[in-house]
């Protein structure tokens, strides 16, 4: 110890305890300031994403990049028309990012933050389906606009209605019968079904929506294994070989993180992608990281039409090559979701302000532009038609993974496009009720 | 039949695994009774390292088989300075504080290292998937295993094996032998103990990042990849009995066999059962199954 | 000395009207910030008196998030809504439990103990992860809160809430810290000492541990149960997951173990230091509070308590 | 009735008989010393008769009790309390606080344990308490850096706290050197005479015996080989031979190490 006693000096009790003093002061003090009056030409966006753990490489980090991409090209005014006005409302958008680590106790409270503390204006964030179904009811108690751009639960609609968040996307449902749908056209004679999903929420929703919709559709057909290794497992070494014993036709899985690389990695080793059918559901992100590595003749979709599965559009043109620009790398489907969730808040912020006379619109006027609101994004039509005008109504697309030699990309075959009527439940329905009671309603083009 | 061959074989896969990680750490905390949840840092870095160094050999264009020497390569550029750092820089100060003071810091130590792995690495993953698939496959009926696998429980045996020789056969070995039965008595034999501590510490380390390296291959390596493993690790070795060699052995295998049983017959226990091994053990024998239950001489 | 208060206890008064007029002053995220803070601290309380009795839990997050599920599940399933009877009744539970595992666990000491505590709370994880009607990992909202039967929400709910805490703090403080000053809060050092001579004082160390733990459990619940209410909602890994315990042991040394009132100075710094990590260092939140935590143990072995200390302890 | 009668008891650890047939009475107000070689049984007796150690067969009567199945706290509280041989305190608190703890539990009451420990009455107590036992001006010095002398003298006044009618003392004086002995045995002996309590002390030195008992019992492995007044025993060929080792060595090996509990 006695390298340290000099030390111990500098750090004597009295300056330390005036330091903690100090601390404790400055740090309630810096929040009880009145905040400087926000000048009218920025409007200050809270982003919370996975910025650490494991969700960051796959999920996170693209995600804030495609924010990020949108972010810029708003400031400066570069989205093609008819979004080609500078800013929000006229407003240029000041970023504050807050990693979604730590749990949704965490995040409810780092939630208050951004909104008492930092005065932000708008919440753009939430991937896990923990954190968004917490900080919903606190949104709306604080009266904060927040866009849910990825996070999957169909619960946070389904069970309770919100004023003041909003989700610009799908929920699970859609990726789950989607996938039967899928199996049904191309493969019409798989039997026996597997699953290997995270377990999780998400992941035993998944499977659940997966398997119940699959059995309606092929009532002969037989579940032999259901297994749910740990989030973020890294050897799956005993699945594996559960799954390659029990040969089924067909394997499900909605693991998305780096999970999911360790998975595909080992499974092709083993050839198990030679014996069964293996469907990922959502995994696009992924694909491109994998490249060669990840075995052609796996169904892959993007928690729907998102990516290279995307239609091409001058709008997606765009939106790709102005994310390659900053970025060298595709963008993948947590960008595109991202960015289409900033599109949605632009229109409505610009709409708002117009219906207004110009000038910066307030939160209940933007609230309502962005109900019902209808939008082109980047290769696909938002509609938010579900939710009470909160939630989107989109449909999905699937396709097999084939990696382009020649070129070095990752490509998709046999890409399959299904309508949102074909694969959502009807408007007030609950996805799983309507699962079970035989989807009804479903329009399949 | 084929399910029980499945089992047995899934169960010493994982026990090989999960048995380099914890030798290292049952070895640091029956010599210098500390827990060291940093291990699971020290395995994370292997993995890094690993990946890091095999993409850039494989990329030299050097003969793949090589890169296992790279693997094991790995292991010895991160144990050993880190472990020499981490007891000469810092633990040998807080000796004589109290065991749960000594976990905490090895928990300072942890985070900062889990930061340290993004300042360093990035958010990315890295890849070096092209060992796993060298060795090829052994078919078993519908079974099919990586030889690489099966290689891992080749490689544990050789890490026990060494272990067991160097404990048994060598003097630092038998030092160490009779720190962990005794360190007054150690002191008063005259054995520098506080080398002991220090190649203690750096062969615990090299062992995690050993684990870190050779799992490597087969996973996507990303942030966060060493906070499982330090809790599993722990069950391993407090199952076994902590501080003891064949108790992390058994351990190992124990908490393999009854987990690859769970995932083949009981999927749903699979998150479950180690814990429930682990209350179980403790239950009927705290001290675990090899470990010495110590009376107090009054 | 009975009926009069000691010198800690005027203190706690003290600090419990300063803390309830901070709130004319605090912004609004302060007010929830240091809600959950201090919830958090009640379960530091209670490791407070573990770990004198050289006793740590690694899963006291068990009973924090026994806490706060008993306000979830009775508000959702039972229909409860009263947040005070909500509140007691976590202490209850959360008791109660403590109480039937402390029935095997205080058999156990040292690492043995506290990896015992682990294997518990992660089993319950595990149990919660599986279970969907218990929300899975997802967890669920409590919403629809009522004060004696009248509902309140947004920023009432919270000031209410903060109020509430408050004065749980003041009370437990005082009545852990009269538990602290009687024979069996003695037995605290003693037993850390030298069972043998307890035991042979005629006094089963088992049984008091038990009750220590049942003590501990039950802070921690009302800690749950708090935070539960501010946050708003429930889930295995923001309640039960060993990093969560990890904290609170985390929170316990380096506070310190010198006063009632360290749990919760050190926990509202840890909060502190932790949003603000959060925010400009989002990056590197971990690394500074490791850094944070290595000076404590380093350059203050006492905890923070040890500055606020000055001159010889008082026991 | 005896205060304490042992019938027939053994105990063996392993192969090694650590108490052989054990038979011994002990009436009210008898001041017993008990005498044999390192490994004779002694403390093995001691830790029985406190319920520290389980008899592998045999029975120990309490006031015509069966006690065997107590456990050392239930013996306790029945009257039977003893010493160490190392001294058993709280290492890190005072003298004082040492007392004080013993004090408090010692208190009759429902909820006794909950009242707090700092009381006039207590404090008291334990004031008088050092003072009888000669160490008051080692008041509020740590245990564990007192003397050992000091420190068995309050190890002594801890048991004593419970009132008890039966005490046991391993080796009051081992450890001490040679002129501090009879101080001790001074204090402690006045100390329990003063309140006639039955007294069993285990030692080492003949000539302490000789002094304090009124019988004594001598063992060697594992049994009691002698049992009277100190001039019978003490002259005993056996006694002399095996246990005071006056004779040449004896012929067979001694069973060592094996009474550590």
């Amino acid at each position: 110890m006695s390298a340290v006693k000099p030390m111990r000096k500098i750090f004597s009790a009295r300056f330390l305890s005036v330091g903690l003093g100090v601390f404790i002061a400055v740090s309630l003090l810096t929040g009880a300031a009145p905040q400087k009056a926000q000048a009218a030409e920025t409007l200050k966006i809270g982003v919370v994403l996975f910025l650490s753990g494991a969700a960051a490489g796959p999920f996170g980090i693209p995600a804030r990049n495609g924010v990020e991409t949108l972010i810029a090209a708003i400031n400066g005014g570069k989205i093609p028309a008819p979004y080609n006005t500078k800013g929000m409302a006229g407003a240029q958008i000041e970023a504050v990012y807050i990693d979604e680590s730590g749990g949704a106790t965490k995040q409810v409270t780092e939630f208050r933050n951004l909104v008492q503390r930092q005065k932000v204006d708008v919440v753009v964030g939430y991937i896990s389906s923990g954190n968004c179904i917490a900080v919903a009811p606190v949104a709306d108690e604080l009266k904060m606009l927040t866009v849910i751009p990825i996070c999957g639960t169909p619960r946070l609609f389904e069970d309770a209605s919100y004023k003041y968040v909003f989700r610009t996307i799908s929920d699970s449902i859609t990726d789950s019968v989607g996938a039967a749908h899928y199996i049904k056209e191309k493969f019409p004679n798989a039997r026996t079904i597997a699953g290997i999903n995270p377990n999780y929420a998400w992941g035993q929703d998944s499977w659940r929506d997966f398997h119940l919709a699959f059995k309606l559709m092929n009532p002969d057909s037989e579940i032999v294994t259901e297994q749910f290794p740990k989030l973020f497992a890294g050897t799956f070494t005993s699945e594996i070989s559960v799954l390659l014993r029990k040969k089924p036709d067909v394997i499900h899985s909605s693991l998305w993180g780096a999970d999911l690389e360790s998975f595909v990695n080992q499974a092709a080793a083993r050839g198990l992608n030679k014996r069964s059918k293996i469907i990922l559901t959502i995994g696009e992100a992924n694909m491109f990281r994998l490249g060669a590595k990840m075995p052609d003749g796996i169904i892959i979709s993007a928690r729907g039409p998102y990516g290279v599965l995307a239609r091409q559009t001058p709008l997606n043109d765009w939106f790709r090559a102005a994310y390659q620009d900053l970025f060298t790398a595709p963008p993948v489907y947590p960008s595109y979701m991202t960015a289409q969730a900033m599109l949605g808040l632009k229109i409505a912020y610009d709409k708002a302000s117009q219906a207004r006379g110009g000038g910066m619109p307030s939160t209940e006027e933007v609230v309502k532009a962005f109900e019902y609101l209808k939008y082109e994004a980047f290769g696909i039509t938002i509609d938010m038609a579900y939710g009470n005008g909160h939630q989107a109504f989109t449909g999905t697309a699937y396709g097999q993974f084939k990696f382009d030699k020649s070129t070095g990309t990752a490509t998709f075959t046999d890409i399959m496009w299904f309508d949102p009527e074909c694969v959502n439940a009807p408007k007030g329905m609950k996805g799983a009720a309507w699962i079970k009671g035989g989807m009804k309603g479903a329009k399949c083009g | 039949m084929l399910t029980l061959i499945a089992i047995l074989l899934d169960g010493l896969i994982f026990a090989s695994w999960i048995f380099i990680v914890a030798v290292g750490l049952t070895l640091i905390f029956g010599v210098m009774r500390i827990l060291n949840i940093a291990h699971g840092s020290l395995y994370a870095f292997g993995a890094y390292v690993a990946a890091w160094l095999v993409g850039q050999y494989l990329s030299a264009g050097y003969a793949p088989m090589g890169s296992f020497a790279v693997l094991l390569l790995s292991a010895i550029i991160v144990g050993v300075p880190m472990g020499f750092i981490m007891e000469r820089g810092l633990l040998r100060f807080m000796y004589g504080r109290d065991e749960v003071i000594m976990v905490l810091v090895t928990y300072a130590v942890f985070l900062i290292l889990e930061d340290a792995i993004m300042l360093i690495w990035g958010t990315d993953a890295y890849f070096a998937f092209e060992p796993y698939s060298l060795l090829g496959n052994t078919e078993i009926e519908a079974l099919v295993f990586s030889n690489y696998d099966l290689a891992m429980i080749a490689l544990a045996l050789v890490v026990g094996a060494l272990l067991w020789w160097g404990l048994n056969h060598t003097r630092v070995g038998k030092y160490l032998q009779v720190v962990i039965h005794d360190r007054e008595l150690a002191q008063a034999l005259g054995i520098n103990v506080t080398r002991v501590f220090t190649i203690t510490f750096m062969v615990g380390a090299v062992l995690g990042a050993l684990g870190g390296a050779f799992t490597a291959p087969q996973i996507s390596v990303t942030p966060g990849m060493g906070v499982e493993v330090i809790v599993l690790a722990f069950a391993v070795v407090v199952i076994g009995g902590m501080g003891s060699f064949p108790g992390a052995v058994v351990g190992a295998v124990l908490v393999g066999i009854i987990r690859a049983a769970a995932v083949h017959l009981l999927p749903q226990l699979e998150l479950f059962i180690i814990y429930a091994v682990m209350a179980l053990v403790l239950v009927f024998r705290p001290q675990g199954l090899f470990g010495q239950a110590e009376a107090r001489k009054i | 000395m009975r009926g009069m208060l000691s010198k800690t206890e005027i203190g706690l008064f003290v600090a419990l009207a300063v803390l309830l007029l901070a709130k004319l002053i605090l912004p609004e995220w302060a007010v929830t910030l240091g809600t959950v803070a201090l919830a958090r601290g009640l379960v530091v309380l209670g490791l407070l008196i573990l770990w004198r009795t050289g006793l740590i839990s690694f899963g006291q997050a068990l009973f924090f998030g026994t806490g706060g599920y008993t306000v979830g599940l009775l508000r959702v399933y039972g229909g409860l809504t009263d947040i005070f009877v909500l509140t007691l009744l976590a202490f209850l539970f959360a008791g109660l439990l403590a109480y039937l595992l402390g029935l095997l666990i205080s058999r156990y000491r040292e690492i043995f103990f506290a990896m015992l505590c682990l294997a518990f709370s992660m089993m319950l994880y595990g149990v919660l992860v599986k279970t969907e009607v218990l929300g899975s990992t997802d967890g669920f909202n409590v919403v629809g809160l009522t004060l004696f039967g009248f509902p309140i929400e947004g920023n009432t709910l919270q000031t209410v809430n903060y109020f509430w805490m408050c004065l749980l703090a003041c009370a437990m403080s005082i009545l852990v810290h009269r538990y602290l000053s009687s024979t069996m809060g003695h037995l605290s050092p003693a037993i850390r000492d030298n069972e043998i001579r307890v035991e042979y004082l005629g006094v089963s160390v088992q049984r008091t541990i038990n009750v220590k733990f049942v003590i501990a459990g039950a802070l921690a619940g009302g800690g749950g149960a708090i935070t539960a209410i501010a946050v708003g909602h429930v889930d295995p890994d923001a309640m039960v997951y060993w990093l969560i315990s990890g904290e609170f042991v985390f929170v316990t040394i380096f506070a310190g173990t010198g006063s009632v009132a360290a749990p919760f100075l050190g926990s509202v710094i840890f909060e502190l230091l932790r949003t603000y990590a959060f925010e400009y260092m989002p990056l590197l939140w971990q690394l500074t509070m490791g850094t944070v935590l290595l000076i404590v143990i380093v350059f203050l072995p006492n905890g923070l308590w040890s500055l606020v200390q000055r001159g010889p302890r008082k026991g | 009735m005896a205060l304490l009668h042992a019938d027939n008891l053994s105990k063996s650890f392993g192969s090694v008989i650590a108490a052989d047939r054990i038979e011994v009475s002990i009436e009210e107000h008898e001041v017993i010393g008990v005498i044999g070689a390192n490994g004779a049984g002694k403390t093995t007796f001691v830790n029985m008769v406190t319920g520290y150690l389980k008899p592998s067969s045999g029975r120990i009567f309490y006031q015509g009790r069966d006690i065997t199945p107590l456990s050392p706290r239930d013996i306790t509280r029945l009257g039977i309390c003893r010493s160490f041989q190392v001294p058993q305190v709280f290492t890190s608190l005072s003298a004082f606080d040492n007392l004080m703890i013993a004090l408090g539990v010692a208190q009759k009451g429902m909820f006794h344990l909950l009242r707090p420990l700092r009381r006039k009455e207590l404090i008291d107590a334990a004031d008088a308490i050092l003072a009888r036992y000669d160490i008051a001006e080692y008041r509020d010095q740590p245990a564990g850096l007192l003397p050992q002398g000091v420190r068995k003298l309050l190890d002594i006044a801890m048991a004593m706290v419970h009132d008890p009618n039966l005490v046991l003392l391993d080796e009051p004086t081992s450890g001490v050197s040679v002129h501090e002995k009879y101080g001790i045995m001074d204090v402690v002996m006045a100390a329990l005479k003063e309140l006639g309590i039955t007294v069993l002390f285990v030692e080492h030195d003949m000539d302490i015996v000789e002094r304090y008992a009124k019988r004594v019992l001598a063992f060697y492995e594992g049994a009691i080989i002698s049992d009277g007044d100190p001039d019978t025993v003490l002259k005993d060929d056996q006694v002399r031979r095996f246990v005071i080792g006056e004779e040449p060595q004896a012929t067979r090996p001694q069973t060592a190490g094996a009474t550590h509990a």
